[in-house]
């Protein structure tokens, strides 16, 4: 592989990879190529892109590299962010909205586990737009606050009631709980390997 | 016949047609109707001797078929004057073969189009991107826009794309301690399902913000408590409550 | 704005938009230009990503910019991608798809006469895959079901917009006579090239 095509093979894989980027040793395993050569290829191109002026860069965050967009770039985004065209919600959002819809009253974390990502923001921004809200806090420790759907949100998507949430196209609460299942089993060895390991 | 067929791989009677004048070279405006019904018709008694299922919609065919065929045997004059009181005098010259003529070019019209489709399919699937970046972080806080465009049905689709893509996600791997034995958990249960009178609803299991690793010890001890035949558990509708019930006369100590 | 700055943004907007895209009408809204403009620009980027041997490109799909990876390079991306076209479609689906798609709105038995079977299953599988979905209802008796394709279907096969589908053959029984004469252009040629070559 020439050195334009490793480039370019690179420049898709980080695109991919998104913020969750590609460390050294994943890029040479893919590439099949050591791991040094690797990290010199990455300064390399790290130089082109901002050499030809491009609108992406390459970073590294925790030891993975990953593209990101250029901070002098932010007014455009924040317009794009506030464009009447693209006033949808974010595929986060969404998400986010959807475990609430069919799962409230839920917590916080118990959204996140669903995801198994981080949800703050999308809460916020679900809660500024009110299509959810605080309906109670759970009983326990902390006493978590408990969020469900709102009345703008039935009438923001023509529901009756909440009853009348169609039923997803697949089995989505099958799903959801074998989804929920895999990551508790997964869990479970871990938990597992830990109690071997004492 | 001279030539083999495999007998599953048609889509219907029209593709199997197609395939059967293809094959004899006749021009599809002229198909010799006698020489097809028959190889259409060995074909059919093939397929049910191979004791493959012969849709319904074969069979129609066949005697649509052998309806044309008597058709075209009978002598013009006669079938004008069978006509004459049903159809306009101009329909007279009308071929029987014309309407399954039609039918067959429209339905090579798509066959060959579904063929350019299957090609962009390929193409398709040779090139990846990625999720939309949640750009809520370059909204001002003062004037969060109100929503617009979004139905429920792409509410639904993001939790299906969600699913999707933690389906094909390695679970992220945290070590954590076991706090709870899964022995002291189906002792709690069983307490809960008694204190319930004999009934406790599988949410009232988890009366506090729980860490992952006291859902998974619960849900173990379910399932041990289940095995052993102390506890049974019922949902009766999907996203409704699971009922977990004291099993009456069944395994009093849920223990080994 | 200089081009190479707008080059840049756009860049930038596109890498954030991922596989939703953006139309050309957002992209004129956020660069405050004009959107014949902003067209031109695409095909000019759309160049310049060729020519420099980049690993992403710009395609439209469902008339929205978006960047994907180059075909040539899927066998290192097979790891870890998702891709959207997944699972191939099944002969039958694949047909009906293709009726549903130039002759929308059709009702099932339309289809069905068209096909010459029953198409349930086909139509469930599509509707699943969300390549069609109900568009309305046809008058008369029984008010059947009438089928439209969807964005998704667009973006399956990676089209611009409905009018992008290839024309279908115009005339099916002009075939053998074009293969002939087709045959017959290239006799010539060969007697042309012959003489030429005497």
């Amino acid at each position: 592989m020439d050195l334009n095509k490793m480039k370019s093979v690179v420049e898709g894989l980080l695109f991919l990879a998104g913020d969750e980027g590609l460390e050294s040793k994943q890029i040479a395993e893919i590439l099949e190529l050591n791991e040094a050569r690797v990290i010199d290829l990455m300064d390399e191109m790290k130089k082109d892109f901002i050499q030809a002026g491009r609108g992406i860069q390459i970073v590294e965050v925790a030891r993975a590299y990953q593209f990101t967009t250029l901070p002098e770039h932010m007014p455009y985004f924040e317009k794009m962010a506030h464009s009447p065209t693209n006033s949808t919600l974010s595929q986060a959002a969404l998400e986010t909205l959807a475990i609430v819809a069919y799962r409230q009253p839920i917590t916080r974390s118990d959204i996140e586990e669903i995801r198994g990502v981080k949800c703050e923001k999308a809460l916020h921004t679900l809660m500024t737009k009110v299509l959810i809200k605080e309906i109670g806090r759970a009983e326990g420790i902390g006493r978590p606050i408990l969020y469900g759907t709102t009345r703008e949100f039935l009438d923001y998507f023509g529901l009756k009631d909440i009853g009348d949430l169609p039923e997803p196209p697949v089995n989505l609460s099958m799903e959801l709980d074998e989804l929920e299942a895999s990551q508790l089993f997964a869990k479970k060895e871990i938990t597992e390997n830990d109690q071997t390991l004492e | 016949m001279s030539y083999s067929i495999k007998l599953d791989s048609f889509e219907g009677p029209l593709d199997l047609l197609l395939h059967l004048i293809d094959k004899a070279e006749v021009d599809i405006y002229d198909i010799p109707i006698a020489e097809i019904t028959e190889q259409y018709l060995i074909t059919i008694q093939t397929m049910h001797e191979l004791q493959l299922d012969v849709a319904s919609e074969f069979v129609v065919m066949a005697a649509t078929l052998l309806s044309i065929k008597s058709k075209l045997l009978l002598p013009k004059k006669e079938e004008q004057q069978l006509d004459m009181s049903l159809y306009d005098y101009d329909m007279d010259e009308m071929d029987p073969r014309d309407d399954l003529v039609q039918r067959l070019l429209e339905y090579k019209k798509f066959k060959k189009v579904a063929e350019q489709l299957r090609e962009m399919e390929m193409g398709r699937s040779h090139v990846f991107t990625r999720p939309a970046e949640d750009l809520t972080p370059y909204v001002r806080e003062e004037e969060q826009p109100a929503i617009k465009n979004v139905t429920l049905f792409d509410m639904v689709q993001a939790l299906e794309n969600m699913i999707q893509r933690l389906k094909t996600k390695d679970p992220v791997t945290k070590v954590s301690r076991d706090e709870v034995s899964i022995k002291d958990r189906m002792t709690e249960i069983r307490q809960l399902v008694k204190v319930g009178g004999g009934h406790v609803r599988f949410s009232q299991l988890f009366v506090n913000d729980v860490s992952r690793t006291e859902i998974v010890t619960t849900f173990l001890a379910l399932l041990e408590l289940m095995k052993s035949k102390a506890i049974t558990c019922v949902q009766n509708q999907l996203f409704t409550d699971i009922m977990i019930s004291e099993v009456k006369g069944g395994n009093n100590s849920g223990f080994e």
